[in-house]
């Protein structure tokens, strides 16, 4: 039993760190700690750094330009990322489509778009979940139907995360009504500027664009953008939902928030003292620290045993997912709880980073306020996306225990 | 023993409810928040013509002298439809800090506007770096000449851009954190040296931070005795943290029904999800805490006026403390069995959630009054 | 809205309070408010004291002896016996078997048998799970066959709760294989004196007999013994069922279990300060006390509406189960905590009520300790008997809210 | 990293394995807790030829040398098995704390007889009247002559009853509750004097009060430097607790394979209620809940001889207090599952629900090291 990185992890890590101190650009920093907007060319920007570096895919293999970083590298790489305040590498290219094109993608479509998400020129979205199929995503309707050298796709997509900013989309599309719901789906990538797409934003909880339903109407899509074989993208899915669940415990970004958490419970004052001193709110933090203790060594025995074992993750992960999503939601909670009655003020404004706080509530309404309680809003979503924590549930009852 | 609504009060539900299905529909109310104080002046208008701006005022300045439970009829409604009005602060807050603590002739001066709908008030107490404690309180009156000259600052006050007139809670005597020494003063909004900050809130409504330069008021503008304010500012906040508790109640209660309904409608795997054992025991515990709500509410509402301070202090924290606990349970878990639909600002899911954490955040999070509540059980014991 | 007893009610709870100054045996009191063992005496004598002032049975009808109390003016009499650690009140006989009889039986079981329980002059006890039929009650299999003027039964009861005190009791028995599992059942009243019944002590996990198996070998029942007609005692035993969950919420014992806590924690010191005045453990009380404040309030609001409707209880009694076993399990664990390392011991003797501490003990080990370990062990049956708390659950889910 | 045992541990987990299936039985344990101390000599004596009684002590008194983690490989099974034996106080408290504390005379005199199974020892340490504070010690210790006066009262001593020696806290100077002035001395169980009040505990093993009625001990009997013990006593009980949630993981783990079989062996309804969704997640929650306990007590081993005090016991203290909240759901659920099953003395679920509470009742409960890990915060921050 040794709990301890081995020194080539370790240093690997001050590595990383090193890089990280030089390369985030102090403006990006800055908005990922406070917590204010990003925008699309801060995150292509993040990439193209990154992949400046060699850096650009860490998990990928080194044939497609990656660093075959073993999952515990990855974990080091994410939680200092997530320690020096960078950007979130942006997922839907990098860990969805690629490893999924990478397995089944033809070498054309490997060759042309392997390269361009790793270099951060496209960005990818998601094209999976339908009004009428969520978790049963098999009874998704959104057609394509051959004609000459195109699908033509017709229907609609939902809970499609930032479409707003993507040049490409992958899609789960229903190619043939014959056998099982699963049978007649395929994977298909499509060009967003291809004509018939709209995007209409859903604005989340908190107020925000970060969701968007598309529809597509008699959109062309050459057949040449079929991943794999046609009425096969069942499979592609489930490989693509097991390469998603990788990173599920969060326990860089819950370090973070812990962090954060802390410095604010520093700072607040209740009755003249700082809330820290407060018992009851310090317990509250502390039962999250003992927490995060625990899903830290967790996800490391999980994550080392895939590493040692070289197989990809099981329903191990479901676990990882349940208390990451609920920590991650705790601490929110309690920031906003940090903030008292400042909790209330929504300032959509104070979201852009060139925003000073007025005279008057500078005096009170610390820094880090703003997307505060926000955030406790929209990080709801974390127990319900990417396989709700029932569902999860489910996984572990049925994969796990063999109920 | 009796624990239904009145006929009266069963008849001003129905009112209300009448009034909502009509003139305050989910969409409705959200072209009312764009308004220009973020809610509906008409509404407003509408509630005046019902009686419901004097219900917990005398009768003496236009009220109708009623009870803290007639105002749960009103709250438990205003929760169901997210209504936006400041009747909390307006009505509850302030009408009942002047009903209980100024002289017969300011309360003939102010509430019967406030019963008429022309007159809208608003609490300037909190100022403690997001604290809740309402004694610490640093801005200063002090006497000058005939009359007061008020200096301080004010924050988060709750529905201040549409207030006309502004209770103040100022300092003639004492240090922040000192019980005594507390004096409140009517101030009017256009009052010179008062500047406003003003600013949206989280669930919809709008407030504001207030800066008061040397804020020259008469005499007169002193409201009960000097520095003996605070318990009856700790009284008027604990009604309203009744009244809050009703709010919550109809919030969750809606809550409760929405996620039921969709439960039953909404189907993956072939069946409504509500076909699924653990959904169902879930809704189960939704639903026992809506009842247990529900009694809290009521408590709250039966001690508000409790003569007994310690004994409305501590019962109405226990009450805010527990509603806001369960309410926050079925806010989180309606919005989990919504899935997608519940992180959506266009169904009123959301919206629910963002008023249930609201309220628990207002006056005091469920941490600040289980600790009253606790701190009770010791002076009890001793 | 009126949260006030009538001034009926009050003067009612005064006289029984009043009553119960006096008439609860000086021993008696002091070993039910240290929890020491009872006795099938002490039990049965305490009935015999009721019965003798015209208390024996609140609820039932005058015509049968009772006092025809409302469910409110029995709720106020079971909470005024707790405050005055009365004996419970044994309720095989009175409360689940007497409302069958009286609905259901013949004028001669009722003439012989409804006069004996009130006068407590016979214990019953109830014959109802066996070892493959828990929850699922109707799976039954203890058979009865009709054999001249007897039914001879054969099988196995378990879960029976102080049969080895018992005179009488009433089973569930198979008379018919036919048609739904549910139809074929009886309802016979059986003399625990009959040859072939046998009593094995089943030990509970806190160490004490308070249940059993109860084994029928061929026992002679007359004809005249079953209630009601064959085949129908489905019927009788959902009757039961639901009489038996009138006092759901255990409002007096709570109150009761609160206030010996505050107690303890009043005496019980840490680090030379009373628990109490530890901000950790008093948050605890206060959850518990805010808690019963609302279980209170959902009990009589409950009661009242059926007092006010003259209906038999309905499903709501679920919430209150469930929230009322909850809490006094909370209730029984913060005990225990409140103990310390005085947890730790067992000590069977101690729950005799002539034991005295030895020296060493008496020093630190407070008169109420003995049993608190022990009863939270065995609080833990609360959300597992008289329909499980997931039952119950169930149970809201379909009549309540329709699922 | 490595999470796994090494291939040693595995052996020796094994040899364990095999020893229990033999001889370490659910009945066998049954008489074995009838016994004169509660346990049986004999397997003590196995325990002995295994190696296990000089497993983390030094390999110059018969040891073995071992890490925190080889006892918890030991300790996870005596969880499993709910072995009685008193290894805990006797090897790993007392061992540990003559190890530590103890000159290499005194060790020489005592260790070897632990190693070979001839010599039990227990720590007669607490007296606080149901309070956890190490430093709350009233026995005084009096220098007489040329050697020691001990005159006072310990509770809840944990295996005294089959102990030869005890390891006896008294104070040589101050007053209950400082931290300096406490002095640990080594007391046959035979000195004049000494009374025990000897009885079982609630999760069968034994215990006792002892009495020390001056009793009379030489010079050579106070084991390290007088008025310094207190260090080295919080050390043994840190590294006491982290074999407790070792011993938590095993019993934990055996419980959830109890109930997750009992899941898909009795039936309801026509079908095992393993089919039912609400258990289903309840177990789901069981196992991720061993997950993380498991997670904690790995941590605990790794710190429980940490060389900064300060960090050992932050760790030690979020361990235990982690793992007696998860044991406790685990135990509470398990229970629940099985129904009345659970509830009975003759299945050994609730023999597993017994120990994991006395677990975490011992040493400190829950609150009582999440208070210790929270007040680490505030030093942390400062």
């Amino acid at each position: 039993m040794d709990l301890n990185y081995t020194p080539e992890e370790e240093a690997f890590r001050q590595e990383i760190r090193a890089f990280l101190a030089a390369a985030v650009p102090p403006d990006v920093r800055e908005k990922v700690r406070l917590g204010r907007r990003l925008t699309r060319e801060d995150m292509l920007g993040w990439q193209r750094i990154l992949h400046a570096r060699g850096f650009g895919a860490g998990t990928w293999p080194q044939r497609f330009g990656g660093c075959g970083w073993s999952v515990v590298q990855q974990h080091v790489f994410e939680e200092e990322c997530a320690a020096a305040c960078a950007p979130p590498q942006i997922p839907f290219g990098l860990r969805m489509v690629a490893p999924v094109l990478m397995a089944f993608g033809s070498p054309t479509q490997q060759q042309y778009h392997l390269p361009r998400i790793i270099a951060g020129e496209d960005w990818w979205c998601q094209g999976y979940s339908e009004p009428g199929a969520g978790s049963d995503l098999a009874s998704l309707r959104t057609g394509a139907a051959r004609g000459g050298d195109h699908y033509v796709v017709n229907g609609q997509k939902t809970w499609n995360t930032l479409g707003q900013y993507a040049d490409w989309i992958f899609c789960l599309v229903r190619t043939s009504q014959e056998g099982k719901a699963q049978n007649g789906i395929s994977f298909l990538l499509i060009d967003m500027r291809t004509t018939g797409i709209s995007v209409r934003p859903i604005i989340t909880v908190e107020g925000e664009h970060e969701i968007n339903d598309i529809f597509f109407q008699d959109v062309r899509v050459p057949l040449a953008n079929l991943v794999g074989e046609e009425n096969k993208g069942w499979t592609y899915a489930k490989f693509l939902l097991n390469h998603e669940r990788t990173n599920n415990a969060g326990v860089g970004i819950c370090k973070r928030s812990l962090a954060q958490l802390k410095q604010l419970a520093a700072r607040q004052q209740r009755g003249g003292r700082p809330l820290l001193e407060n018992v009851r709110f310090r317990d509250r933090i502390a039962r999250l620290e003992m927490e995060l203790m625990a899903l830290e060594i967790t996800n490391l025995r999980v994550l080392s045993a895939f590493a040692r074992d070289n197989r990809p993750p099981g329903a191990e992960v479901s676990a990882l997912k349940i208390k990451g999503s609920e920590l991650i939601q705790d601490l929110a909670e309690l920031k906003m709880h940090a903030l008292g009655m400042d909790a209330l003020p929504y300032l959509r404004e104070a979201l852009d980073p060139q925003w000073q706080a007025p005279a008057l509530l500078a005096d009170h309404y610390p820094p880090e306020a703003p997307p505060l309680t926000g955030q406790y809003f929209n990080q709801r979503k974390t127990s319900i996306y990417a396989g709700s924590n029932e569902i999860q549930r489910n996984i572990i009852a049925k994969m796990i225990l063999g109920l | 023993m009796d624990f239904r609504y009145s006929d009266e009060q069963l008849g001003l539900q129905e009112t209300l409810q009448r009034f909502i299905a009509r003139d305050y529909t989910f969409e409705q109310r959200r072209t009312f928040m764009q308004g220009a104080h973020g809610y509906s002046e008409a509404a407003w208008q509408q509630y005046a013509e019902l009686g419901l701006l004097g219900l917990p005022l005398p009768e003496q300045y236009g009220g109708l002298g009623g009870s803290a439970t007639d105002v749960m009829v009103v709250m438990e409604q205003f929760g169901r439809a997210l209504m936006l009005e400041p009747y909390l602060t307006c009505v509850v807050l302030c009408g009942g800090l002047l009903r209980d603590l100024a002289s017969p002739a300011q309360c003939a001066q102010v509430l019967p506007g406030v019963c008429e709908g022309k007159t809208k008030l608003a609490l300037a107490a909190h100022e403690s770096r997001g604290g809740y404690d309402l004694a610490a309180i640093a801005t200063v009156a002090q006497r000058e000449r005939s009359g007061w000259v008020v200096s301080g600052r004010k924050h988060v006050v709750l529905d201040a851009p549409g207030a006309d007139l502004f209770l103040v809670a100022a300092r003639t005597a004492g240090s922040p954190g000192d019980e005594s020494g507390i004096s409140l003063f009517l101030v009017a909004k256009d009052a010179a040296g008062l500047v406003m900050e003003p600013y949206a809130t989280q669930s919809g409504s709008r407030a504001a931070d207030l800066a008061f330069e040397r804020v020259t008021l008469p005499a007169q503008a002193l409201i009960g005795t000097a520095g003996a304010a605070l318990p009856a500012i700790e009284r008027a906040v604990d009604e309203a943290c009744a009244a809050l508790c009703a709010e919550a109640l109809g919030a969750a209660a809606a809550l409760n029904e929405a996620t039921l309904a969709y439960l039953k409608s909404r189907k993956q795997f072939g069946v409504p999800i509500g076909m699924f054992q653990a959904l169902q025991h879930r809704m189960a515990d939704m639903y026992v805490a809506e009842e247990q709500l529900r009694s809290m509410a009521i408590v709250a509402a039966a001690h508000a006026r409790e003569a007994d301070a310690a004994v409305r202090t501590r019962t109405v924290a226990a009450a805010k403390a527990y509603v806001g606990g369960a309410a926050r349970f079925i806010g989180q878990q309606a919005v989990q069995l919504h899935g997608g639909m519940g992180v959506v600002d266009e169904h009123i899911v959301s919206h629910y959630f963002k008023r249930l954490s609201m309220i628990e955040m207002s006056f005091g999070d469920s941490d600040h009054f289980l600790a009253r509540f606790s701190d009770s059980l010791l002076a009890a014991s001793s």
